[in-house]
């Protein structure tokens, strides 16, 4: 039994050591970064041939009825429920698609993967998806493309050749340099940061983290990176890590990032109970509603979100204009409804836009 | 060999050591991880701080409660997490569409008892084994949740509602919703006949039944009651925050029944306390709390919690063999 | 020897599913293709792998909890060795086969050597090996195997899933040494009464390791052809497969207080959960509907299967 | 023959005062369980202060009568009477109310719970606010126990560390605390060695003398003699008679539970003993078992008394491998052999039918084609197969030869009765081929009637040139079968004796007698 206890210390004591040695932040991936100029001049966009893949030999669906299936990373939540939203919008102004979400009840791969295999099977026209993983999805999705199927991805993209095209709500770098610059402006350059995350496998907070991570280096060189935390999509664990985060950093803690709509949140309530309003910043992404009362009292200054239910929105629009062929490798940019132009990067992706940043005075208009 | 002196009782130090090992050892680790912990990192013994850890996991103490008289009636119960996400979310329902908050708070017990008595039926009556009732069950309401809210948030809650954000004299409702319901539980567990039906038909199914206690009932008014500390758990669970996620919260049910085990509930039933359950929930509070604090690698956090649990098990093993 | 008394039960599920095959089969016309049932096949192959070990631990009177913890170290391991380690991607696959194996053998140990109660061992390990999966990787997903890796997740061989010839054997395998073999008798005695059981000679802390071991192998095993179907290896593999696995087993009749069960039971308990799933799905249920029905079937054949007893006098 | 006769004679000859002081009466009762019909139309009585013994055959129809007074069944026909007012038994709640308790042969306690908590576990003494009075609760337990002779327990102890024979004693403190005007106590002595024996009758003649009337059942005849007022004798579930113990010998007895004449108990020697096949020098296992040395011979039946904590049992479990020894050295046809499991020990051709048939030697949710198979599965095995044909028909051949009374190999072992159920351990291990047989209390529990097949079966082994080693708690039965006995206390051999030199007194005394740590012989 002292072996083991003994075992047990060692260990800790050797992943303290290891922790302080690691330079980069804990929980970004190891993909390399692209952060943008500080002043927000745009890079310039080398223009990159299409490498989306392409179905084979899919029937002639060009103005005809077509049965779309949503499968999203994982079902019961905020933020999907709004982009199914946005999907049934689009399909209702459309008028000939017939759309559904289904999916797993927690983000897991395995489970998504399994959906899609049935979907393939019972003979959908088009699947839009939001990736788990990019490479685990790749060869189901590629043998929906081989059947035919107009496949379309939105929020967490594949690899490119999985699918044909990719409905990119805001680049990782342009989500990076909104929540760097926003917390930046609330604490100034120099403040120490922790970030609250859902999990380190979860490839879009990875990436986010790595891209703030280089952002924050290259604007802000002073800005102490404290911590990251994994806090499951679970909203009380998550109000426990941030509490936590507080209660160890005290004043040393200037501004808490949260990584997802479940973090911001649960982040932004931390604060206002351990009474910091103000003294701690939380700059993160989330949906509106859920921030209003933080916002409002004054607790939170900024919002950094996409709209999803636009994004829903715009994924729908692109499937149909996939499958109409209206949109074909190459193009610069799709018509989607309501939205208007939107542009085409990197290739195969659609941006939908800028991040778009809530504050006091904007967010009342909004309701998702 | 019949001398009447030979063991005129034990000391009374002697018997509470006996009956209180485990809940003594995880005791002693807490004050153990708080002198350390403190040492390393004075702010962990900030009042914010032991605040918000016992604040924050009162819920999970809370339901390891209802979990270890499961247990100690030798059966399990896989499916409180998925029952404390209903919970959660019925009484937000309730809350926001403007019944009164003493029914947002009320109804949603009633309706965790009401389930629990289901489960409890199913388990004492067909003699199915608990695990695979309460899978079933787990499945059911996991899937029944998601197809009836969807995953919607329920927010704009009343303040009044918010009964585990109440702090009477500066300390957070949930504390004293723990503190008290522990010491019932144990009281109850200790001084009422009930309590001891519940040793008596997890040791001993069949003494029980010729002790005059009917083990069917005891089996059901025991998931009842499992069913009422899960109620409470999921009331401080939806008002500990200002939205309700409407899901159901990831592995609750391991860290509960953890909790249980490590505060010394035999999963073969018939032996345990509930202060020794609510007392490893605050230990694995303290532990994950510990170790943001140690600045363990965050990657390891998860590797260093099962070998602590892996430590304690053993360490349990031997003490145990030790007595014997 | 005591066939019909066995097989009470997996006659009831065998009805069970046939009949859930032909509604399923009238719902959706997509649903009795050759295609779609042997991509089932494929796509339940790993559960059905550990559930094969799953029904030995079971039918011991134990569990293991940490099997899909075990699945996910071992994918990270076969990453960690490939790519950060460099070795050969053969010996790569070798070494993270014995490292996962190796895991179920410290379940074993713990069990037999320092009698911790099965459930409790397997959830501290639980914890511990995919804490080790998510600090060995730090989040970080290894990619890029070469082409001929895929043949074992994605491959077919005589238009079979190549992984289900694996489940084929494997099945095969299990059957026979638990249906026919000494080694199968000591699993059952060990169930019904451990000390019975030593009493006669059986080796039973010996058996008890190997099963435990072999938990530990078929999971690996399962690792290997998972990363080889997703392509690319995440520390948050196999998450909460334990649940889906006892429930196979124990829809299959196997009994979680050890004594009894089948493997053709477990099979058939595998096979019903999927075509339910696969099924539902075709005909347009969702997927949180279809978790409702598969708690109500497993609650509804587990009843079942105690009235049918109860009214034989049993 | 003596049957017919007292089957006119019931407990019917009270007149209506006496029985309205009746504790208990049973009128005409019957039950029928899974439509064989128990107990038929027993009618049964007790007085204040009375031992009245109960016996019979297993399955004659005791364990129901003693479920219908206990109020774990109710009967389909007759009548329950206490004090001479007719009551319904719906629980065993309401029996308890009734005065009436029962000490069951399992012994029905809570491991887990302390010994003041098992003695009053459904009847616990409150405070005035309604909850548990545990300061009470130990003192009536600490002096329940003290009025049984029995203060030397420690109260606040787990059950599960205590002995049988002090499990027993808290089960009847449970009956006293329950304030029972009858008790009934099922086969008492049957896990019980011959010290604790006499201890239980003590209690026993204690409790009459403060007016409980006692419902004695058990096999064992010197018991009934030295503790009985009456005896009821069933058989078949039909009522044989009542009597009173002074007017029936122990032959009347047995003719009238077996319903034929069972001349000889103990068979005789048949041939001479061979070789030395199992030998042991200075064999110890930690501080249980001290410094064995013995030898046994081909064809010969050693007797290994002792009492329970002896270190028999112990020793047995030392020579089978479950236990291995940590010293000294055993020789099986003088070679010296290392014994470190009981696969090692079976495959020496050692045997061991061990004491505890439920726990240890069957599993009784299997077959007693898949029991025999069990210490057997290596050489029933062809290539990785197990041969079920051999397992089937190697099961018929035990059936036949032991004359297990069975439907056939696939009936399931916990539907036999006890006699039967040993006699398939008993096969089980001759299946082995051993020529050691160790038998552990080998008719423990075991009704008249299959005990003498067994002893039979015992003496025919011998005859084939088995060598066997017996532990028994009853003395009659050492003395009649052992050609030898070998007698331990305090886990050393304290005492040998041969046929001619075992007596009951001799034995006795070498068994009893308290030894300093280091003088034993």
């Amino acid at each position: 039994m002292k072996k083991l206890t003994m075992a047990a210390i060692v260990s800790l004591g050797l992943m303290t050591g290891s922790a302080l040695a690691a330079s980069a932040w804990t929980g970004g991936d190891d993909l390399p970064t692209n952060p943008l100029a500080c002043d927000g001049t745009p890079s310039p966009a080398a223009a990159k041939p299409y490498d989306g893949g392409s179905p084979t030999n899919p029937p002639d669906r060009k103005g005809k009825k077509i049965t779309v299936v949503d499968v999203p990373k994982l079902i019961g939540i905020g933020y999907f429920n709004a982009t199914s939203k946005g999907i049934q919008d689009a399909a209702a102004e459309l008028g000939n698609v017939d759309a559904k979400t289904d999916g797993p009840t927690k983000a897991n791969i395995d489970e998504q993967i399994t959906f899609l295999d049935n979907y393939i099977t019972s003979g959908v026209d088009g699947i839009l998806f939001a990736a788990n993983d990019p490479v685990a999805i790749a060869p189901v999705l590629k043998k929906a493309l081989e059947k035919g199927i107009n496949v379309v991805g939105y929020d967490a993209n594949s690899i490119p050749e999985a699918r044909q095209w990719f409905v990119n709500q805001a680049e990782f770098n342009g989500i990076a340099k909104a929540l760097v610059d926003s917390m930046a402006a609330e604490v100034g350059d120099e403040g120490g940061v922790a970030i609250v995350t859902s999990t380190f496998t979860t490839p879009n907070q990875a990436r986010w983290i790595a891209e703030m991570a280089a952002y924050a280096e290259k604007c802000h060189p002073k800005m102490k990176w404290l911590e990251t935390v994994e806090a499951q999509e679970d909203n009380n664990l998550s109000f426990n890590q941030a509490t936590t985060l507080i209660n160890k950093y005290g004043d040393d803690l200037k501004g808490i990032f949260g990584m997802t709509s479940v973090a911001t949140p649960a982040s932004a309530e931390a604060v206002t109970q351990a009474g910091k309003c103000g003294k701690i910043a939380v700059v993160g992404l989330a949906t509106p509603n859920a921030m209003k009362p933080y916002v409002e009292k004054d607790c939170v200054k900024s919002v950094v979100l996409w709209n999803p239910v636009d994004l829903g929105y715009a994924a729908m629009q692109v499937l149909r204009a996939v499958a109409d062929g209206t949109l074909q490798p190459g193009a610069t940019s799709v018509k989607a409804g309501k939205l208007g132009d939107l542009q085409v990067i990197n290739g195969s992706e659609i941006l939908l836009g800028s991040p778009y940043v809530f504050t006091k005075e904007n967010i009342a208009g909004f309701d998702f | 060999m019949t001398a009447l002196s030979a063991h005129p009782g034990r000391s009374a130090l002697h018997r509470f050591i006996g009956g209180y090992g485990q809940e003594i050892v995880v005791l002693l680790s807490i004050v153990a991880l708080f002198v350390v912990v403190g040492i390393i990192n004075p702010r962990f013994l900030s009042d914010t701080n032991i605040n918000s850890i016992f604040a924050g996991n009162a819920y999970i103490a809370i339901a390891a409660i209802g979990m270890s008289m499961v247990i100690i009636a030798g059966h399990i119960d896989v499916s409180v997490g998925a029952l404390i996400g209903v919970i959660a979310t019925i009484a937000g329902t309730l809350a926001v569409n403007g019944y009164p908050v003493w029914v947002a708070w009320v109804v949603p017990i009633l309706f965790a008892m009401a389930v629990n008595a289901g489960v409890g039926a199913l388990v004492a009556y067909t003699r199915i084994p608990s695990i695979v009732v309460t899978l079933g069950m787990l499945s059911i309401l996991k899937g029944g949740l998601i197809s009836i809210t969807a995953g919607e948030w329920i927010s704009d809650l009343p303040t009044e509602f918010m009964i585990a954000q109440m702090r009477p004299f500066g300390i957070p409702s949930a504390v004293y919703f723990m503190v008290l319901l522990t010491a019932v539980a144990a009281l109850f567990m200790r001084y009422t006949d009930f309590g001891r039906s519940i040793y008596a038909v997890g040791g001993n199914m069949e003494a029980a039944r010729a002790a005059g206690i009917n083990p069917e009932r005891t089996v059901v008014g025991v998931f009842i009651l499992h069913g009422l500390f899960a109620g409470i758990a999921g009331i401080l669970f939806a008002t500990q925050l200002q939205v309700i996620q409407s899901t159901v919260p990831p592995n609750l049910e391991l860290t509960v029944i953890t909790a249980s085990v490590i505060g010394g509930v035999s999963i073969l039933g018939g032996t345990g306390t509930v202060i020794g359950s609510t007392l490893a929930a605050i230990l694995f509070a303290c532990i994950g709390s510990a170790l943001i604090f140690l600045n363990v690698s965050a990657y390891w956090l998860r590797a260093v919690l099962g070998l602590l649990i892996l430590a304690t098990v053993l360490a349990d093993m031997a003490r145990r063999r030790r007595v014997t | 020897m005591t066939a019909s008394r066995l097989l009470r039960h997996e006659t009831i599920l065998g009805v069970l599913t046939v009949i859930a095959l032909i509604v399923l089969a009238s719902l959706s016309d997509k649903f009795f293709t050759a295609e779609n049932l042997l991509n089932q096949g494929r796509l339940m192959s790993e559960v059905g792998l550990v559930a094969l070990a799953m029904t030995f631990v079971i039918v011991t009177g134990g569990i293991d909890l940490s099997v899909g913890s075990i699945l996910g170290l071992t994918a990270i391991l076969l990453g960690v060795f490939w790519k950060n380690l460099g070795l050969p991607l053969p010996a790569a696959m070798v070494l993270a086969l014995a490292c996962g194996t190796f895991a179920g053998w410290v379940n074993g140990l713990i069990i037999t050597r320092f009698r911790v109660p099965p459930l409790i061992a397997t959830l501290a390990t639980l914890a511990l090996y995919r804490g080790l999966a998510e600090g060995i990787s730090e989040a970080r997903s290894v990619r890029g195997y070469p082409e001929w890796f895929f043949f074992f997740g994605q491959g077919e061989v005589l238009g079979v899933p190549f992984q289900l010839w694996v489940l084929g054997l494997a099945t095969i395998v299990a059957a026979v040494i638990l249906g026919l073999t000494p080694f199968g008798r000591a699993t059952y005695a060990i169930g019904a009464n451990e000390t019975a059981a030593r009493f006669s000679g059986i080796r039973v802390d010996a058996v008890k390791l190997w099963i435990y071991t072999g938990a530990g192998f078929c999971s690996a095993l399962a690792a290997v052809i998972f990363v080889s179907r997703v392509t690319t290896t995440r520390s948050d593999m196999g998450t909460g497969l334990e649940l889906d696995v006892i429930t196979g087993v124990v829809l299959g009749g196997t009994s979680i207080f050890g004594g009894r069960g089948t493997i053709i039971g477990t099979v058939l308990g595998l096979i019903l959960i999927q075509a339910l799933k696969n099924g539902l799905a075709l005909s347009g249920v969702k997927g949180d509907g279809t978790i409702v029905v598969i708690g109500l079937v497993l609650i509804g054949a587990i009843l079942a299967g105690a009235l049918f007893d109860r009214n034989r006098g049993g | 023959m003596g049957a017919r006769a007292m089957q006119g004679e019931r407990a019917g000859d009270a007149t209506a005062e006496d029985r309205a002081a009746l504790p208990i009466e049973l009128r005409a009762v019957s039950k029928s369980c899974a439509g064989i019909k128990v107990g038929n139309t027993v009618s049964f009585d007790m007085r204040p202060g009375e031992v009245h013994a109960l016996m019979g055959e297993n399955g004659a129809g005791k364990s129901t009568l003693i479920k219908i007074m206990a109020g774990l069944h109710q009967p389909d026909e007759g009548q329950i009477l206490i004090n001479g007012e007719p009551v319904r038994f719906s629980s065993p709640r309401d029996a308890h109310a009734a005065g009436i308790a029962t000490v069951h042969q399992e012994l029905l306690l809570f491991p887990e719970l302390t010994v003041a908590e098992n003695i009053y576990l459904g009847q616990t003494p409150k405070t005035p606010l309604g909850a548990i009075d545990w300061p009470a609760m130990r003192r009536g337990a600490r002096a329940l126990l003290q009025s049984l002779d029995s203060g030397d327990l420690d109260i606040d102890q787990k059950v599960t560390t205590l002995s049988v024979g002090n499990r027993q004693r808290i089960e009847i403190a449970r009956a006293l605390a329950q304030d029972a005007r009858v008790l009934i106590m099922d086969e008492p002595t049957a896990a019980l060695a011959e010290h604790d024996v006499q201890r239980l009758m003590s209690i026993v003649r204690t409790l009459c003398q403060r007016g409980v009337a006692i419902v004695y059942v058990s096999h064992r005849m010197p018991e009934i003699f030295a503790l009985a007022d009456r005896v009821t004798v069933l058989r078949d579930g039909q009522h044989v008679a009542t009597r009173p113990v002074c007017d029936v010998d122990e032959p009347t007895l047995v003719s009238m539970m077996v319903g034929r004449s069972i001349d000889r108990l103990y068979p005789a020697k048949q041939g001479q003993d061979g070789e030395t096949v199992l030998e042991l020098r200075n064999v110890s296992q930690r501080s249980v078992v001290r410094d064995i040395s013995f030898s046994l011979r081909r064809g010969e039946i050693l007797g290994l008394a002792g009492l329970v904590g002896s270190g028999r049992t112990e020793t047995a479990l030392t020579i089978f491998g479950i236990t291995p020894a940590t010293a000294g050295d055993i020789l099986i046809n003088g070679r010296p052999v290392k014994i470190g499991s009981p696969e090692a020990a079976r495959d020496l051709g050692i045997a061991y039918v061990p004491e505890d048939r439920g726990h240890q030697g069957l599993i009784r949710a299997q077959s007693i084609a898949e029991n025999i198979a069990l210490a057997n599965l290596k050489r029933l095995t062809r290539g990785v197969i197990v041969d079920m044909t051999r397992v089937m028909a190697e099961a018929k051949q035990a059936i036949a030869r032991f004359g297990i009374r069975a439907r056939g190999p696939d009936q399931l072992v916990r539907q036999l009765s006890g006699g039967n159920q040993q006699k398939v351990v008993l096969g089980k291990w001759l299946a082995t081929n051993p020529r050691i047989l160790i038998m552990d209390e080998p008719t423990r529990g075991i009704d008249v009637g299959a005990k003498a097949e067994i002893h039979l079966l015992m003496r025919k082994l011998a005859g084939e040139g088995m060598a066997i080693l017996m532990i028994s708690s009853e003395l009659p039965e050492v003395l009649g079968m052992s050609d030898r006995v070998l007698v331990m206390n305090g886990g050393r051999i304290v005492g040998e004796f041969d046929k001619v030199e075992a007596s009951a007194e001799a034995v006795g005394t070498v068994m009893t007698r308290s030894y300093s740590k280091d003088d034993a012989a």
